[in-house]
């Protein structure tokens, strides 16, 4: 990946959150506090100003530059989650491992252990561990995308706001799968 | 959506300057921040180093945590966007500021997103050596714990943590006796809460749920969270009595015998009149289950904008200590006088 | 309506007795009425005795006025049937409850209600030779003043009178001073209130007005009396600037170069975190008039049930002795913490 | 007028009351505070309590009776207004005087007296002062009672809660002059 690229991903996902803000907010509604959209709206808008403001010189500053601006105004839950992903990635990029399997990999590997979610609990992380699978297998695209995010509908959530439902959280899409879903997908489109 | 605003998005910043510019004889912003720091004189003139005590969240609960800012309490706060935890950054600062030189104890609640954003402040002020640690509120039992899951949230005790813990920082314990202080009267620690109506999120611009006229829903959390059964209003002895039912269970052989403290915690939108009328109810149900009540705290303390409703949270009192805790002054916004010897 | 309660017409008794239950170490109950006296030592104990500092009025407007007895602030408190004022013979029992000796002060809410019935109260304690003087209070600037009419309503302001007498009353004045300063305090203190959802008296059962889902009731009283005006909601700075102009006109000369006290008191289901929002616009308006604020208290003092809403107070601080009284300690259930020093 | 007329009215007013407590609020809260008609219901249950309880030997300890319960029950306005206009026809009970239109005399000017209103003033003295001039007269009937109250209405309020609405209280009955028609009106019926 390059820094372009990045941009370009930045700049897709950016409409594709704002686009479905609201969306966001109603499946955190339905089984969180109902502000993912609005944060992750929020935090889009701040990484394109960061990138906007300090044009980055490389990929690993591409990166982190997209990992404080995620940090310092998303909050909440996805904000450490997004970030830590981002800063893990800026990590792996210093050290040189720039293709996208690999950087799936650290980011899905940050997110998980800054959350201490595993797969099937029924967050963002039954997305980015499978994803990145998907990635080194070559496997990578929107049908498997979108069944990895369909697949966390029928779980009981252990982990995050949806948790305290209990058996109340099944049936519903968890929000950080979807913004995750859309953000692999606008990844795919960027680097197509 | 009624509110007193301007812009919504605007709020937090708003009120933390309202609430500095009322009350500076108490706190003051941290520049570049929405956090607040103490700023009496013993703390800006350094009279005695304390172990600095701070905490955080999600704003639409004030008083908490801001209210409750002041020596005797909490050293700084730390306010979030409304219902959303703050940003590492700003955390990072009002430990900073807190700091005396003796360590810095977090006070944070059981949501993935504070203890994840309070985590890496603590990992960014390890880097300047300001010795961190953080305990985590997780009071309501309306939510099943166990070992896999989020476990329990934290709601209305944080407020009696941030009392005892602060007055014991203030009384000179060191970093490690706070963090043990702290989790034992967490452990003791108890509430559930009913609403009557939720919260209406200014930048959202309805309830975050809909109640019908006569419905109340048990167990709901202070974000709009449900609960754990809805059902018919019922008159507030019955509803003491499923409460306190709710909440007796969790203490070991029951309340009898036992020495408490009570908090009564309206939401925001509910009559002072009508928590004190539950609370007459709730002190009666107690002294005739031969519980031993020692202090009362009655009032909206921690709150979910403007949600009707209010939660009931007991601390089992195991030592001594915790009563003169609470008894000790606390030069704050929310916590009241503080000359509560019986 | 959705209310905690038991049953609508015991509000009163159960509140009461849920306050007295709850805060034993500030008030008790006077055996055989609704009314509440300081409990505390100082006082049982006759340490030294004080002129007695009476208030009460309907009640719906908790803490006002059983919020506000104890050391340095009301010696007793008679509540009413919510909204309506309390009896003479209450009152009567209150008188005697208070008195140390040194004659006792009522401090009344010009309703004619409440006056008749502390003039009554008054007639029942001269036969036992307790002297006993009134001071009526009329902040209400919403209401057109004149000498044929019923005057202004006694509204927000009445908990800085009752601040301010009740400190200089524990300082040692006597009746006479007390009358003085009272009135002194009353003509500088203007209120102007407005709703933005009326209140719901429970055992009438639905709120006393209806408003559309984008107005608000300018000028409007603590009992759901209709106000000067109904308009669409405006934000947070614009209001402040209407009620500050409202209020300022009525400071001779305006507010520039005055030094004021000024209070933003929510009605009851208004989130603190709007009412600061509005503060910061009030002091920001005030700063930019060059007026000088010199204390300012935001939160619920005089609420008026489940009314949406709020009030602003200004007090225009004609004697440095009053910023002294409003930082004197005072250990009630509701006035906060007193180290106000900035 | 003797004891058993004082009874036999203060249950048909009672009666009146309890039938009208739901008019006598709404008008109360058209310009007032609404709750005229449940004072004046809390205080007519006392005031038979109160005679039930305490049976009185003479007019004069009826009279006494009766304003102790409202005094003490009622509250509000209504309460010191009611009980004043009792204690009045207590004193003047004691002292002899028990014609009707006497006793309705310094019942009228203690009412007058208690609340410093003045006949015009929109309130309940509108109708005791000048019905107890047309009692003087021989011209107390339930006609002339309505006509007093019914005048009421044009007015602006200059004392009492109404007061505030200023020119706003102009169009509606005050809720007093209401409730004192009616025990007039029961008066008339209890000594026919
Ligand atoms: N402990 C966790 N581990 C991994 N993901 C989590 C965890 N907690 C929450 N999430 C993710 O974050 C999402 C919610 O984000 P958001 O609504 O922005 O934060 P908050 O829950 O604080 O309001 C959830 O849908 C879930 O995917
Ligand atoms: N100053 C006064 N003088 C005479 N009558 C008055 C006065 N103030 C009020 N009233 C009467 O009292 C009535 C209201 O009584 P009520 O509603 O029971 O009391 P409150 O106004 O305290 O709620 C008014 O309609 C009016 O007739
Ligand atoms: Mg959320
Ligand atoms: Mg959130
Ligand atoms: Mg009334
Ligand atoms: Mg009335």
């Amino acid at each position: 990946m390059n820094v372009e690229q990045v941009e370009k991903w930045m700049t897709l996902y950016q409409a594709e959150v704002e686009k479905n803000k609201d969306y966001l907010s109603q499946l955190d509604t339905d089984i969180g506090d109902g502000d993912h959209g609005n944060n992750m709206a929020r935090g889009m808008t701040a990484v394109a100003d960061g990138l906007e403001k300090d044009k980055p010189a490389d990929l690993a500053h591409a990166f982190q530059n997209i990992a404080m601006s995620l940090i310092s105004k998303v909050g909440g839950a996805a904000g450490p989650l997004y970030g830590t992903a981002f800063l893990e990635m800026a990590k792996a990029a210093k050290s040189g491992g720039t293709d996208i399997p690999n950087l799936l990999q650290v980011a899905a590997d940050g997110v998980a252990k800054r959350g201490g979610a595993k797969v099937g609990d029924k967050t963002m992380v039954d997305v980015w561990e499978p994803a990145a699978k998907d990635a080194q297998a070559g496997q990578l695209n929107d049908a498997n995308i979108d069944k990895l995010v369909d697949a966390t509908k029928p779980l009981r959530a252990l982990k995050g706001r949806a948790s305290y439902l209990g058996e109340r959280s099944i049936g519903h899409l968890d929000p950080g799968a979807v913004s995750t879903g859309m953000l692999l997908k606008t990844l795919l489109q960027a680097t197509a | 959506m009624k509110k007193i605003l301007n812009d919504p998005s605007n709020l937090v910043p708003e009120m933390v300057s309202g609430m500095v510019a009322s009350y500076p004889q108490y706190i003051r912003q941290i520049p570049d921040t929405l956090a607040v720091v103490r700023n009496d004189r013993a703390f800006n003139e350094k009279h005695a180093p304390k172990v600095g005590v701070v905490s955080g969240g999600g704003s639409g609960h004030e008083p908490l945590h801001m209210g409750f800012v002041g020596q005797g309490m909490l050293t700084a706060a730390v306010p979030g966007q409304v219902f959303t935890s703050p940003t590492p950054d700003q955390i990072y600062a009002a430990v900073k500021a807190a700091d005396q030189g003796k360590g810095v104890l977090l006070i944070v609640k059981n949501y993935s997103g504070d203890v994840m954003n309070f985590d890496m402040a603590k990992d960014l002020a390890s880097i300047d050596d300001i010795k961190v640690e953080s305990i985590v509120v997780d009071d309501d039992v309306a939510v099943e714990d166990s070992l896999y899951t989020q476990g329990r949230r934290g709601v209305a005790g944080t407020v009696l943590v941030e009392k005892i813990v602060g007055a014991a920082a203030e009384a000179g314990l060191d970093l490690a006796a706070l963090v043990k202080l702290g989790k034992a009267v967490i452990a003791q620690t108890k509430t559930i809460g009913v609403a009557l109506h939720a919260a209406t999120v200014p930048e959202v611009g309805h309830p975050g749920f809909e109640l019908g006229p006569d419905e109340m829903e048990y167990g709901v959390g202070i974000h709009n969270e449900p609960g754990y059964k809805r059902e018919k209003m019922v008159p507030s002895a019955a509803l003491a009595k499923e409460l306190l039912g709710k909440i007796g269970g969790h203490f070991d052989g029951g309340v009898a015998g036992k020495k408490f403290t009570v908090l009564v915690n309206g939401f925001g939108a509910t009559p002072l009149g009508e928590q004190f009328v539950f609370a007459n109810d709730v002190l009666e149900q107690l002294k005739d289950a031969k519980a031993d009540v020692i202090f009362t705290k009655v009032g909206n303390y921690v709150t979910s904008l403007d949600m009707t409703g209010l939660s009931l949270t007991l601390l089992q009192m195991q030592d001594d200590q915790w009563l003169d805790y609470l008894n000790a002054p606390a030069a704050t916004i929310g916590w009241g006088d503080s000359r509560n010897e019986r």
